[in-house]
């Protein structure tokens, strides 16, 4: 069997996958932060399938923001959280529910 | 790594996912983004999260409490099923046009302006000319990131 | 071979037009100088006196001056039908109309951040800096028309706004609220970023008919789609699309993370996120409607109208029980975002429709501003946990205060002759014109519903309290500055004359 | 001066005085008798004035009024033969009763109010019977109808006057309502209300008039006319001052019913006729029993006041409507009479209204006394007095058309002169019952001066053939018809025994049974039952009260209760409270944790999902 | 020059009522009341003269037109000014209860007064407005802007339960005004006039009528729209109880005149332009006026309060004006126009009243009064004529409004059912205002109130008679004289209702005189027979 682009995108689009269920399943906030970045990553892996398979530079170009984005947001994200564990000494979604109603 | 209660053993997941799929890119012949995946991601951003979760001293906690909301927890992962059944129906139906992979040139052919090539070279001329402007937008992208975590975690100051 | 590579370079860079840019480059230039004039501080660590309003200043003059510059001298930096930055940007008179939007929006949200930070000593200098990047962004994001482009100026907002939410860092709620926009809006990127790959794979594969070199490019993008409505990849990818940016409007089912950002988020940021974001939400849609999936509209439309309609009727009825102010407007925001996308809808069959939305964009972000301008000054100490009953009888404690907040209230409720009034009407209007009688009618009894709260809203204003409701608040210690007084007074009247003339506006648009 | 001119004078000297009255102020009220004598006056002059330069009584003038479209309406003017005859009498009794109030309300202290009440009251009178068509004898039709109401309502601080009032203006609508439809149909029948225009085309197609538009015409005389069934209103009209009653109960608003009556001749129908036949024959019955049950003086005057318009209306079913208006005029005089005498009596005995505490009082008020008796004999029909010319013709002529209803309408001249004599010889024979009977004296001239005008008028105004002006035409019209019968003489002949038999048999009966001056009901000691079903009076007014109270205000508080409830509890507090439900549900869903979130999006994903696959 | 004057009608008021919120508050000088009654005043003068100098030769039946752009002339929206025989009427009838309102207001010593009265006449100025407007645009949006003001005064001075009724009212009155407006968008929109004038839309559809569908969905908007802003029956919850909690001066100009904006819409827009449209819905118009007249009508008659009783009886009476619209003849809507401004006046009136009445007891229950004849003797005189005027007395305006809607109805065969029904209405109207006038005049006073010896002091002072007689004056004027109005609106309804669409729609069984061929002859006599009577009708006979 030969590995078509088919195989990428679905491989990409399970990849994607698990990444929504960490962040669905996981109360750890880090966690979450992880599966999301799996999920960039997802997004990632078909973005180079597709520039292989369509033989444009574009999208290899956008992976390089994206990563850098990632980066970005990586940080932002941890002193934010690092800042709540400061304040609540928990990184627990369930502990976050200040906000509601 | 998404089953996993350990916070760092997570970690360790992700970090071999994120070297496997630097594997996929090789495969993909997308050298310079392996690389800089590994680089990037592999190392910087993951080693930052084991830095904090070891910190936060968080990877004790068995978070997903799988005895108490095992139904709710069955019916999402229903519900995920669901979603990868309809994931595969759908791209197994339209089924991707496949095509041939085509040859990957060194460098820019200066004759048919950026014809696709993985090189790093080709990867900074078309980042800067064409896409000088999102690199830009990066730069900036990055120092706000920067003044944010700065902003944020700086040392609280006693009010006068 | 040296010559002909910088030929080549020189011919690839040659549509960067860099000085069309000016306006968001001057921005980015003060926003820098922000951080600048920190460095000529005596001691940098100490806190930022209160007291001390040269940021703001500069800030506000120099957003004037670009203000000025755009509005009036706007063709400097406008050049229509050209390709620019090789097709990254596009630029029509709706997108300088924009460009003036966000000046103005943002100048309106210095104004607010000003009190805001120094009530709570929080840093200035970076604030400022911040919220002017944003700014920058949000005029690049109109004009965007390519999708790295698009995705790397949403991100960098978005993770300003990370910041800016979160910004009250040594409170609890403000760090909550970041963290929920932060997640949330990861997540959401990352559902548009898989939409917009999806697109890009399908459109750039060889084997499809009438492929396209760059997928990402919008009227690239147009031509394959319309080649290739029914394709299931397509869709999945527009929607995935739209959902991001419904996140970004706080369209149901995406909505969910409004009313506790909204809570938590320190006012100033609020008021951004409630106009500035939503208003580049909402005009990226429209242009994604109007540009590369307009071929799509017929499969789009039933999507958007039940989002439409459900948006109206959740943001509607889920703010009538709600007493806490900042979640009440997130609340009623929605609805807003509702209103808004009946026009999104009216624009793919409608021109005018287009300018109709603008016009209530405008009305609304006025208003809103109003609106905040009203909690900020109301003098709790806690904005977050401002509730209903701490403006009973706020127009006998500060007739000033009360009669901002009869007038926003009245506009945002739609209330002739206020500008809110011939925003409705105008969306009505063309949401007729296009024939959506449903969604007319679902507006209708949102715009029922919504009087429950803006009357509870508007009758605590007017009433003196009575009985146990006889508790004094006191209102902030610090009077009203006399430029904020103007600046307040100014945007009154705006209000009021878009509600009279509405066709000055409607005219520049 | 021509005539429009005068007939404006006449219409308006009331209403000029009336307004005149209201606005002097309350300073100068003491002015207010004055000034409606004068208004009295100026009528009765211009009147007189009116048939000096008008022979021939037969005019019209109308105004177009509105009109839209291709519709128009007039107001105008009909000045003819009976409303000459009308007019003649309203002016007189109205200038009588006008004199006596001045003595009888002098020491009324809203005596401005009741001036003011009374020439309003006169001036709708005089407009009813100066229309010339239905839409403007409906307007003044009403405005009677308000003014009674004003002026029996005008011891207002009463509760009985309120009741009475009230109950005089509704009843009184009840029956407009039906006339108000019976023009309008009239208008779209005929094109015009116009009386003359419509009498004209029926006269050219007698198939354009029907049973439902005369059954809904007469209504209005049915109200007005306090008629079975909407007669209740009438006796406790009784709660007015005296003058008011005779005002309304003799010379005019009754009177109005039997006019529009005689006016709107043409338009009724055979059966109609003969239904308003039926029932006036029956009234007259049924009240007649129905006084022998009173005791209050001025409520068995009322009783025989419906007893006689019974008599109008079945002789104008019987289709003699000259007879009709002719027992009108006298009636009126006679009856206007009675309650001014029965008003000075009570005005004697310091507002006691009750014969059983009078007694005696012939000695102590002669003239007014002998006044009352001779209206007593006039209504009774006594041979040669005003009441037996026109009864006798009735009579006659119910012998000849219908001789149940002769027979029935005898049986009523009994019951009439059974309980006038037990009035008689209960309040001015014997002795006083009561302290207050005890103090009367004679009223003063005043208030004596018109009872003796009137008692010239009940005892010389049957002779119809010497009426000025040539009035009364209509009536020697149908007299004469009358009398060229067939078999005139021999009816007279038994007519006249009949009705002397009755007045004889009822009063010496009366006499017999009741004694002089008794102070209890014999009546009522001897046969309880018979006089407790007397004073039933079939039981309408429970009938009412019934209805108004158990049904109608019942209806109303239900529907107000389902008004409340309802609508504006279930479907509008609902719809709130469902969205206020809903509200708080939405709220539940905002439920704060990052985890629900995340699931809100996976859902949305999914739902997306599906929709691009469908 | 004379459209100068209409227009200053609207902003004069206006300006003055800003003024009177801007000045500074708790003060009460002449000067203010120079002022306020200036601005009270004015919109009175300047009808009346307007009404002198009415030719209707204007362009499209309009007098006075006034033309300003307001920056919408790209949708065809003009602030475009001018009176017709329709809207002259009922704009002297909001100039009559204007300033009869604000006489009163300025006497009534009210906490807060001047934001008031300053209300009051921008209210007022709304309403001059929505009268004068010709454009439909205008025309909606004065009437917003009149209601504004109200909602704020219930809000302030409404009675004890003023939260959720003013809220109810406010939701009622937006769901009534949307709709309604939907609906002149729909009709602007399918009209295709590319303008939002009456004129051209007129013209415009009669040039091309609209598909019966189409005009059937747009009248059910308009209809149900402008219904609710009448308070058609099964949405009239929101009046009786919004005017019970209203202040006299939002009560009066709110009933009296503002509510008359959606007959008045159905009057000169709905059923004109869409006539079969309209016939669609007629049998509905008839029901629901029918339950208004005898549901509402035994409603009223079971209410205590008097303010909610009177709020009830306008609701009753609008009946009257739905049915009257259902016979779509020319004699109908000149009755329903006849009946709007006597309504206006006797129901303003009676609220303005009812005021003086609570002054006077306390107490707004009706069982806990009596004896007001007593008390004040001129009020209890006002009391009774303007609940008779209320229940159709001959001689006051209203009775001429009913009597034409009456006999409208009967002219069409199969419509005289609704008749026979709807006159049951003078039954139960005077059931229960006489039973008012019977609670509250008759009687004794109670024992807790304080009657003075001297019953100018508890009389009627000044302002008080003057702003009621005013409004009674204007009633006996129309009452006797309709003329004064009538023929005006004659000229400018014939145009509107005389179309061939309507009369072929709407008059299925013409009367005797036109139809059956039996009857020929009979015509013809009566022809004649009218004609001798028109010989000597304006004859002299000496």
């Amino acid at each position: 069997m030969t590995i078509g682009i088919n195989e990428f995108i679905i491989a990409s689009s399970l990849l994607f996958l698990i990444g929504f269920m960490g962040v669905l399943l996981r109360r750890n906030t880090l966690i979450i932060y992880m599966s999301l970045e799996l999920m960039l990553n997802a997004v990632n892996l078909a973005l180079v399938a597709f520039s292989r398979f369509n033989q444009a530079m574009d999208g290899a170009i956008f992976v390089f923001f994206i990563m850098t984005v990632a980066a970005a947001e990586v940080a932002v994200g941890l002193a934010i959280i690092v800042m709540l564990f400061r304040k609540k000494q928990t990184v627990s979604v369930d502990e976050l529910n200040q906000l509601k109603g | 790594m998404v089953f996993n209660p350990n916070a760092v053993n997570s970690a360790m997941f992700m970090i071999v996912v994120l070297v496997a799929t630097a594997g996929l890119f090789v495969l993909l012949e997308a050298y310079f983004l392996a690389i800089l995946q590994v680089l990037v991601y592999a190392g910087a951003v993951m080693v930052l999260f084991l830095f904090i979760i070891m910190l936060l001293d968080v990877d004790k906690g068995d978070d997903l409490k799988l005895g108490r909301r095992k139904l709710s927890l069955l019916a999402r992962f229903f519900g995920v099923c669901l979603v990868a059944f309809l994931i595969f129906n759908s791209f197994s139906e339209v089924n991707l046009p496949s095509p041939d992979l085509g040859t990957v040139g060194d460098y820019p052919g200066i004759e048919s302006g950026i014809d696709f090539s993985t090189s790093a070279k080709s990867f900074g001329l078309i980042l800067f000319t064409k896409y000088m402007l999102p690199f830009q937008i990066i730069g900036f992208l990055l120092l706000i990131a920067m003044i944010g975590v700065i902003v944020i975690s700086k040392k609280q100051k006693t009010a006068e | 071979m040296n010559d002909l590579l910088i030929n080549f370079l020189r011919e690839t860079s040659q549509t960067n037009h860099w000085f069309v840019l000016l306006p968001e480059i001057a921005l980015a230039l003060l926003a820098i100088s922000m951080l600048g004039l920190d460095l000529f501080k005596k001691s940098p660590n100490a806190p930022s006196n209160p007291a001390s309003r040269l940021n703001t200043r500069i800030s506000i003059i120099g957003q004037i001056g670009i203000f000025i510059a755009i509005s009036c001298f706007g063709s400097a930096f406008y050049e229509e039908n050209r390709v620019l930055f090789g097709g990254l940007l596009e630029q029509s008179e709706k997108t300088q109309f924009m460009r003036c939007f966000f000046v103005f929006a943002s100048i309106s949200i210095t104004l607010l951040s000003d009190r805001y930070l120094g009530k709570f000593k929080l840093p200035k200098a970076e604030y400022l800096h911040l919220s002017l990047l944003v700014c920058a962004g949000f005029m690049l994001l109109v004009q965007s028309a390519h999708f790295i482009l698009f995705f790397v100026v949403l991100e960098m907002v978005t993770v300003a706004f990370y910041v800016l939410v979160a910004f009250q860092r040594t409170h609890l709620l403000s760090l909550e609220a970041g963290l929920k926009y932060l997640t949330l809006g990861a997540l959401s990127s990352t559902i548009l970023l898989f939409g917009i790959v999806l697109l890009y794979g399908i459109a750039g594969n060889p084997e499809m008919a009438g492929f396209v070199q760059d997928g990402f490019q919008f009227k690239e993008l147009q031509q394959f789609i319309s080649l290739h409505p029914e394709n299931l990849i397509v869709r999945l990818g527009a929607l995935l699309v739209i959902s991001g940016i419904c996140f970004k409007i706080g369209a149901v089912p995406f909505q969910i993370w409004v009313p506790d950002v909204y809570q938590g988020a320190p006012t100033p940021t609020t008021a951004y996120l409630a106009t500035a974001s939503k208003a580049a939400g909402i005009f990226i849609l429209i242009q994604l409607l109007q540009g590369p999936f307009l071929a799509l509209s017929a499969f789009l439309i039933p999507f958007l109208s039940v989002i439409c309609a459900v948006t109206i009727l959740y943001g509607n009825i889920a703010a009538t029980g709600q007493t806490n102010i900042k979640r009440l407007i997130g609340l009623s925001g929605i609805s807003h975002a509702g209103y808004l996308l009946l026009g999104v809808i009216a624009a793919i069959s409608v021109p005018f429709a287009f300018d109709a939305v603008l016009f209530y964009l405008t009305v609304y972000m006025v208003s809103s501003i109003l609106a905040f301008g009203t909690i900020t000054y109301l003098g709790q100490v806690e904005e977050s946990t401002i509730e209903l009953r701490d403006f009973n009888g706020l127009l006998h404690r500060s007739p000033f205060l009360g009669s901002l907040g009869l007038i926003s209230l009245g506009s945002l409720a739609g209330i002739p002759p206020l500008g809110g009034f011939i925003g409705k009407l105008l969306l009505f209007w063309v949401a007729y014109q296009a024939g959506l009688f449903f969604l007319l009618a679902v507006a209708i009894i949102g715009v029922v519903i919504s009087i429950y709260y803006y009357f509870g809203w508007l009758r605590a204003i007017v009433l003196r309290p009575e009985g146990e409701e006889l508790v004094e608040y006191p209102l902030d210690s610090s009077p009203l500055l006399l430029s904020e007084r103007c600046f307040f007074i100014s945007l009154l009247t705006l209000v009021v004359i878009l509600g009279l003339f509405p066709g000055l506006l409607l005219n520049l648009i | 001066m021509d005539i429009l001119t005068i007939l404006l004078i006449i219409l308006f000297t009331p209403l000029v005085a009336s307004l005149v009255i209201i606005l002097i102020g309350k300073e100068r009220r003491k002015w207010a008798p004055a000034i409606a004598l004068l208004g009295s006056i100026g009528i009765l002059i211009s009147t007189t004035g009116l048939f000096l330069e008008s022979q021939e009584f037969s005019y019209q003038y109308s105004w177009e009024w509105l009109s839209f479209g291709e519709n128009t309406f007039y107001l105008g003017f009909v000045f003819d033969n009976i409303g000459a005859t009308m007019l003649a009498m309203v002016s007189i009794v109205s200038l009588c009763i006008t004199v006596f109030s001045m003595g009888y309300m002098s020491d009324d202290p809203a005596r401005g109010r009741y001036f003011a009440g009374l020439s309003f009251f006169m001036f709708s009178m005089l407009g009813i019977i100066l229309s010339s068509n239905l839409i403007m004898i409906f307007l003044f039709w009403e405005l009677v109808g308000f003014s009674s109401y004003l002026l029996i309502g005008h011891y207002f601080d009463k509760n009985e006057a309120r009741q009475a009032s009230q109950k005089a203006f509704i009843v009184n609508r009840i029956g407009d309502f039906g006339f108000l439809i019976g023009i309008i149909l009239t208008y779209w029948q005929f094109g015009t209300t116009n009386l003359e225009a419509i009498a004209g085309a029926v006269g050219v197609d007698a198939s354009l008039i029907s049973h439902l538009i005369g059954g809904l015409l007469i209504c209005g005389f049915i109200g007005k006319s306090a008629q079975f069934p909407l007669h209740v209103w009438l006796p406790d009209a009784m709660a007015g001052p005296t003058p008011v009653s005779a005002l309304i109960h003799a010379a005019t608003m009754v009177a109005a019913g039997i006019y529009l009556l005689i006016r709107i001749d043409c338009l009724l129908t055979l059966e109609v006729l003969t239904f308003i036949a039926y029932l006036g024959t029956f009234v007259a019955v049924y009240a007649g029993f129905c006084a022998f049950a009173q005791k209050d003086i001025k409520r068995i005057l009322a009783y025989s006041t419906l007893s006689q318009l019974g008599y109008m209306a079945a002789i104008l079913g019987l289709g003699y409507s000259g007879i009709a208006l002719f027992h009108l005029i006298t009636h009126a005089f006679f009856k206007a009479l009675l309650f001014l005498g029965a008003g000075a009596v009570i005005h004697a005995c310091h507002h006691e209204q009750s014969i059983d505490k009078m007694g005696g009082l012939f000695k102590k008020m002669p003239i007014t006394a002998t006044s009352f008796i001779i209206g007593t004999l006039a209504l009774c029909g006594v041979y040669g007095l005003s009441g037996f010319y026109s009864k006798d013709a009735i009579l006659i002529a119910a012998l000849d058309s219908n001789f149940q209803l002769f027979l029935l309408l005898i049986l009523g001249a009994f019951l009439t002169a059974g309980y006038m004599g037990r009035l008689i010889w209960t309040v001015f024979l014997g002795k006083a019952n009561s302290e207050n009977a005890d103090h009367a004296h004679e009223v003063s001239p005043i208030m004596s001066g018109p009872l003796i005008v009137l008692t010239l008028f009940a005892v010389l105004v049957g002779l119809n053939h010497y009426w000025p002006f040539g009035l009364g035409g209509i009536v020697s019209l149908d007299l004469d018809h009358l009398h060229h019968l067939e078999h005139y003489k021999s009816m007279h002949k038994t007519v006249l025994i009949w009705g002397s038999a009755a007045w004889i048999v009822g009063l010496l009966g009366s006499l017999l049974f009741y004694g002089r001056g008794s102070k209890a009901d014999r009546l009522q000691d001897k046969a309880p039952k018979l006089y407790a079903f007397l004073e039933s009076r079939l039981w309408m007014d429970e009938l009412y009260a019934f209805y108004v109270n158990k049904i109608q205000q019942r209806l109303a508080d239900i529907l107000s209760f389902l008004d409340e409830v309802l609508l504006r509890g279930f479907i509008i507090r609902g719809g709130a409270g469902l969205v206020g439900v809903l509200g708080v549900g939405l709220r539940i869903l905002q439920v704060g944790r990052l985890n629900a979130y995340y699931l809100w999006f996976f859902v949305g994903l999914i739902l997306l999902w599906l929709y691009a696959a469908s | 020059m004379h459209s100068q004057l209409l227009f200053s009608a609207i902003w004069l008021p206006f300006i003055i009522g800003v003024l009177f919120l801007i000045l500074p508050q708790n003060k009460s000088t002449s000067s203010y009341r120079l002022l306020g009654i200036t601005g009270g005043f004015w919109p009175f003068v300047v009808a009346w003269f307007l009404y002198s100098q009415y030719q209707s030769d204007g362009l499209g039946g309009y007098c006075f037109e006034f033309i300003l752009p307001t920056g919408l002339e790209s949708l065809g929206i003009y602030l475009h000014l001018g009176l017709n025989g329709i809207s002259l009427p009922l704009f002297i009838l909001s100039a009559t209860v204007g300033a009869a309102a604000i006489l009163y207001a300025l006497d009534s010593k009210d906490a807060r007064l001047n934001l008031y009265i300053g209300l009051l006449l921008i209210m007022l100025s709304g309403l001059m407005g929505t009268f004068a407007s010709i454009d439909l645009f205008f025309f909606y949006f004065f009437h917003e802007f009149a209601l504004i003001p109200t909602f704020v005064m219930v809000l302030i001075w409404g009675g004890l339960a003023r939260r959720v009724i003013a809220l109810e009212m406010t939701i009622y009155l937006t769901l009534g005004a949307l709709l309604s407006l939907i609906g002149l968008i729909a009709l602007y929109q399918q009209s295709g006039a590319d303008s939002f004038t009456m004129i051209a839309l007129k013209e415009a559809l009669a040039n091309q009528p609209l598909s019966e569908t189409i005009q059937s969905n747009i009248f059910a908007l308009l209809f149900f729209g402008l219904g609710i802003l009448v308070s058609l029956f099964p949405f009239h919850s929101w009046a009786p109880k919004g005017y019970a909690a209203a202040p006299t001066g939002a009560a009066m100009l709110h009933a009296g005149v503002l509510k008359k904006f959606g007959l008045y819409g159905l009057l000169q827009i709905a059923i004109p332009l869409l006539p079969s449209g309209a016939s669609q819905w007629s049998l509905w118009l008839c029901v629901l006026g029918l339950c208004n007249i005898l549901i509402i009508g035994l409603v009223t008659l079971s209410q205590k309060d008097l303010k909610q009783m009177i709020g009830y009886s306008s609701v009753m009476h609008m009946g009257y004006a739905f049915i009257g619209l259902a016979t779509f003849s020319i004699l109908g809507a000149g009755g329903v126009l006849l009946l709007l401004v006597a309504h206006g006046l006797s129901v303003a009136l009676l609220f303005l009243l009812s005021t003086s009445i609570y002054k006077r007891f306390a107490s707004f229950d009706m069982t806990a009064m009596g004896g007001l004849g007593k008390i004040a003797p001129n009020l209890s005189v006002f009391y009774v004529l303007a609940i008779m005027a209320s229940i159709g007395l001959p001689g006051f305006a209203n009775f001429w409004g009913e009597f034409l809607i009456f006999t409208a109805l009967a002219e069409n065969e199969s419509m005289r059912w609704v008749l026979y029904l709807a006159a049951l209405g003078i039954i139960i109207s005077a059931v229960y205002g006489l039973k008012s006038v019977g609670l509250i005049v008759f009687g004794n006073p109670p024992k807790h109130i304080q009657v003075f010896e001297n019953q100018a002091s508890n009389d009627m002072n000044f302002s008080e008679k003057t702003s009621a007689l005013i409004l009674i004056l204007s009633l006996l004027l129309v009452g006797v004289f309709p003329k004064i109005f009538s023929d005006r609106a004659n000229e400018a309804l014939e145009p509107l209702y005389n179309s061939q669409t309507i009369s072929s729609t709407a008059s299925t069984a013409v009367s005797i005189f036109t139809s059956t061929s039996t009857e020929k002859s009979v015509h013809s006599d009566l022809d004649a027979c009218e004609d001798s009577l028109a010989l000597n009708e304006g004859l002299y006979h000496e």
